[in-house]
């Protein structure tokens, strides 16, 4: 992982997304799918925290070797700021962070399943995948027509795709699991991979679970530093031997994590739960009643 | 004086770092993360995430939000209990060459104590620092840090047992802070850390829900610089020759210059480091350079040197001027 | 529900303000000075400047120093004393149209008492809040409002003596803040406000010279408003039945749900004034379209509704889904 | 006083100062010499306050009417964001603020001294005088011939000018009160007007103590507001009946104010003074030593 000033190569719209593309060689080298960048924000905002993305694509080879592709969804003061800066300024960026999706090593037909901009790494996955000799089947989940993630991208990469929105202005109306069942049989998926809402990921971790495939989720959580560094990033995770589970840390023991593994119902929580005192061992709230 | 190259160095009455720009508790993971990005070799030395006698699994996510110029957060002191981290996280820390020290909570003056004995003799320790915001059980939760008598308790009881330097970690948020700090001292703490972050929450108005699921947490970073100048001048003022660190919203060299000023020997960098892995080298880089233009020598000249009152006449002594 | 219009007139237990979006004391002048920018007729109310006994000039400049998203300011308390402010504020106070709260202050419990024997019977005052970070001198300068007792013997004895509705302005930064709150209320006081600013420092590295003349001062604006929510929080949980105004870095409607959903009944709008004098006018209706889009209709239906701890079971009552 | 939304008709260096001019009717329609603005800073900074500026020159009438100038030297992180953006961008400026300058009734012969961005209100002062039928002279220093502020303006607006540089890459090498004393002598100045860094301010002062000579000065002080709300930018001006003085605002009582009356080693001070428990009234720091 490396910390370097990268130029904007472009920055443009695409759908209700916005693409950067940085000159970024030796992050480019090194990333895999499902790792991420952590990009600064400028000196003087009143927010100082890098913002976490995906990365969606890399180019090693031919004219645009060393390039780095990520999309985001304009949300925030953050993302606003980055979706209006443009071509040839610099960023601040740190990356690759987290550990990417593990490639099956004999299994060989996948189907990545995605909702809004969780296509991002699937894609960079989806030609990694097609890279080793993998099958790749796609589901792509979105609200809208605007929010569905490069669609011609995604039919060049997938031996067959599913576009499902949620109001049905393209490809199915639905959601994204309406479709999942029927893929994996006809795709003969042996191996799951998913990026998007958490409540996508959990239902793929039942999915799996049901049909005892292998998956992989990559994770989204709150990070104060993507580096290791603060433990606010925190996901309960099974330990190996099964017995209890861990905090751990997304952003270093994952993105790519074993949905099997996550304790959905802890880590998705329900009604925001005020810690008693002391927590686990911290004071929250001194005058909690009773 | 002219001439004279500064140096970095720092002695806080024994306690030697070799800049005065150390990492925070619970800032640093643990030794390893940094790879690649920095050299945490080059930094004044490292506080430890706090450490507990049973392992803290912490409380959910989400445990983080920004705040203007800050960060809120609570990990519910999450940490693996004081023998994993002698086992797996101390070697890592030591491996670094600076000097650690260990961060020590508790619940009760008795798991202090506890986990402090199990740190004596232990290898590549180079103080110890008592996290006083933990809750103390007995007065329902209330921090350590937030009255006299149970600050002392803890601090006295720590520094009769340990044989490695104890610094009590206090907050800006009590009236009684200077007494505290005093009484610390006296009861045998080596140094003071100050200041912790302060109570702080934030609600999500989409929701009704706080935006960190524990409801509330504490802030830090940059908003909390001028109160953190506030205390360590307070303080400093009152005891001057004990060693006093500075912690709150250090970003810049200039931010810690003016912890230095008002009377810190040394600071930590917490939240900046989150954004600036660099920031602890940038700092110390800054310190230098500061230290060149005033023609001084040692971040210790800088120390308390806050021109407030009469007009200080120490003939001989580089003013601010330069001279 | 649907269809009702929300309004947005506020009762503190018999003080009504026709907004829940004050200003806070300090930030407001006399009541001329907005003329052309803005109609103080539709603020939620004001509160005066602090009114000491005999008039204070203040402290030296600089007076004021900008810190990341915090303003660092010190006035020393500046105010013509009670009379002159009689004669010639409260006038033009009172001609806005909307409530007046007279800020009171002091050095002793005594000036307290006095400061509010005359206002008793004046015309257009329809509160009076006692600005308990005064420092008192039994107690070597601490606030009144750091410690239980020298805090009940004001509030208690301005609330004996005086018609007016008492509001008694208590600061985060102490650990007896719950207890505090609760004991005011006890002794007297109609209501509280909460919080004051923290005290911070600011160090120009240039010159070696704080950058206030007066060496510390007081933190206000966003950077605090977390620590207002805290507290705010933590006092209503104990209190729900006592009028508490929230106060600390309102820039906009949304800090000031925030501070409605973790406890307080209305708000003060404080440092924001300055750069948007328009900012209690905008605050109120940002509050109104939220009520819409909530379906509620009125601030009081917002007021600790912060969703922690066990699924609040209310049925009937509006949701913050909106039913 | 009002607050709009005006538009940059243009931004541009001139000299070591940076120009903004902007389309501002109501505001010009009012303003006049000694007055400011206060212009915010945009918001999602980590500062807030608005900055003031001294209103340079106003157009009432002909192609440019309704505009404003004002120029500033970058010096920080507002002036800075200032230089950057560019024409036809909206500013947000309430103005025009505080009581600007005197005309003299009877008195004729006006001498107007000014360092650095001093001279931007004194120009603007020197046409209302000049088309008032006063006499206008002008002493304007800097610190170099960057710093000179529109030297070809203020030949044209004066009927002498000394400009006078600290390092003599300008005019006369000096300070700017090395000349002030001839110029009075020569011009027959019965009026004196100033704008500059402080110790102008109390050199002028005593000059004109000495001389007898009435006088004008425009006061910086820090203003957390500019409006009369903060009572952060005090002043301590004697009373009118010479009892005594108050601290008054900068803001509102001046920053037009007179010399005469302006406490001069109380308000510049000289050690800062830290405040004893209770200062005037307030406390400041408890564990005061002593
Ligand atoms: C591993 C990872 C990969 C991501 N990849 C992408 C991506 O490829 N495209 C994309 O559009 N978004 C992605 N996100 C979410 C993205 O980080 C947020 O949209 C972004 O931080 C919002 O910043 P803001 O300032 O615009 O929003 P604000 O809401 O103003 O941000 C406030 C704070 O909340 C944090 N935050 C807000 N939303 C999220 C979120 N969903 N997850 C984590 N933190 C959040 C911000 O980082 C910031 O600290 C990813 C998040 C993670 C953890
Ligand atoms: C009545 C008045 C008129 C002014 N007119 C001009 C002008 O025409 N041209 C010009 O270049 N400057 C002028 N100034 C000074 C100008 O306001 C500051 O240069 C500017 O605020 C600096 O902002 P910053 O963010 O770049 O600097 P920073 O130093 O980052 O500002 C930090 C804070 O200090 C305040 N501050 C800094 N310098 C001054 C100062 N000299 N006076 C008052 N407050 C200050 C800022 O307003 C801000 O709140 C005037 C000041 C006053 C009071
Ligand atoms: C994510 C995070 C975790 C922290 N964990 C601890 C901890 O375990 N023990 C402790 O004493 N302080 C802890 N702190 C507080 C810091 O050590 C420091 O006192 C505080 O953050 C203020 O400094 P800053 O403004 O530079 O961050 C933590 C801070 C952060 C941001
Ligand atoms: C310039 C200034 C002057 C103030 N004067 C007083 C005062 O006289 N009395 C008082 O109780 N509070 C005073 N305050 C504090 C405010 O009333 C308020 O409690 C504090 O600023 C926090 O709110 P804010 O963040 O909205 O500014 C003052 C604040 C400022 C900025
Ligand atoms: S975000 Fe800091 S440890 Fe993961
Ligand atoms: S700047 Fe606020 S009163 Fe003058």
């Amino acid at each position: 992982m490396i910390r370097t000033r990268c130029e904007i190569l472009s920055s443009k719209k695409a759908g209700a997304y916005h693409s950067i593309t940085l000159v970024a060689p030796e992050i480019s080298e090194k990333a895999r799918p499902g790792q991420f960048i952590e990009v600064a924000v400028p000196e003087g905002r009143r927010f100082f925290l890098r913002r976490p993305f995906w990365i969606h694509q890399v180019s090693r080879r031919g004219g645009w070797a060393g390039t780095l592709e990520f999309l985001f969804d304009p949300r925030g003061e953050g993302t606003a700021w980055l979706a209006e800066i443009g071509a040839h300024r610099l960023l601040d960026v740190i990356g690759p962070l987290g550990r990417g999706f593990a490639y099956p090593k004999d299994l060989t037909a996948c189907l990545l399943v995605s909702v809004g901009y969780g296509a991002a790494p699937l894609y960079f996955l989806a030609e990694e995948l097609k890279a080793r000799g993998k099958r790749v089947d796609m589901a792509v989940g979105a609200a809208d027509q605007e929010h569905v993630f490069k669609p011609i991208e995604g039919k060049r990469l997938a031996q067959t795709i599913s576009i499902v929105t949620q109001d049905g202005s393209f490809g199915i109306r639905g959601r994204v699991m309406d479709v999942v069942p029927e893929m994996a049989d006809k795709s003969g998926a042996e191996v799951v991979y998913a990026a998007g809402p958490r409540e996508l990921l959990r239902d793929v971790a039942a999915f799996c679970r049901e049909r005892s495939l292998p998956a992989q989720v990559g994770i989204e959580e709150r990070m104060a530093c993507g580096l290791g560094l603060c433990l606010t990033c925190a996901v309960p995770y099974q330990r190996v031997d099964g017995k209890g589970f861990d905090n751990v840390r997304a952003c270093v023991e994952g993105p790519a994590m074993n949905p099997a593994r996550i304790l959905w119902d802890r880590w998705m929580g329900g009604e925001p739960q005020m810690v008693p005192t002391p927590p686990e061992g911290f004071p929250v709230v001194r005058s909690w009643p009773g | 004086m002219a001439g004279v190259r500064p140096t970095l160095g720092v002695d806080l009455n024994g306690v030697r770092l070799p800049t005065p720009a150390m990492v925070a508790s619970g800032c640093f993971g643990t030794g390893r993360e940094l790879a690649g990005l920095v050299d945490p070799g080059k930094f004044g030395g490292v506080v430890s995430q706090t450490v507990t006698l049973k392992p803290v699994k912490g409380v959910a996510t989400s445990r983080m939000a920004e705040t203007p110029s800050g960060l809120l957060w609570t990990t519910g002191l999450q940490n693996p209990g004081v023998e994993v981290f002698l086992g797996s996280v101390l070697p890592g820390l030591a491996e670094v060459g600076i000097p650690v020290f260990v961060s020590v909570g508790g619940t009760s003056v008795e798991e202090f104590v506890r986990v402090t004995a199990l740190l004596q003799g232990k290898r590549g320790i180079a103080a110890v620092e008592a996290n006083l915001s933990c809750p103390d059980l007995e007065r329902g939760g209330l921090p350590f840090s937030s009255e006299l008598k149970p600050a002392v308790e803890v601090v006295g009881a720590m520094s009769r047992l340990s044989m490695l330097p104890v610094f009590a970690k206090l907050t800006a948020d009590t009236p009684e802070l200077v007494e505290i700090a005093d009484a610390c001292s006296r009861a045998g703490a080596h140094g003071i850390t100050l200041s912790g972050p302060l109570q702080g929450m934030s609600i999500d108005t989409r929701t009704f829900r706080p935006r960190l699921a524990a409801g509330t947490g504490w802030l830090s970073g940059p908003a909390i610089h001028p109160v953190a100048v506030a205390a360590v001048f307070r303080v400093a003022r009152a005891i001057p020759t004990v060693p006093l660190i500075g912690v709150g919203g250090v970003q810049e060299a200039e931010d810690a210059i003016e912890l230095l000023l008002a009377g810190a020997w040394a600071v930590q960098v917490g939240t900046a480091m989150f954004a600036n892995p660099q920031a602890p080298l940038e700092v110390a880089q800054g310190i230098l350079r500061y230290l060149k233009d005033k023609g001084l020598v040692a971040p210790g000249d800088l120390r308390g040197r806050v021109r407030v009152g009469v007009p200080e006449r120490r003939g001989g002594t580089a003013g601010p001027e330069g001279g």
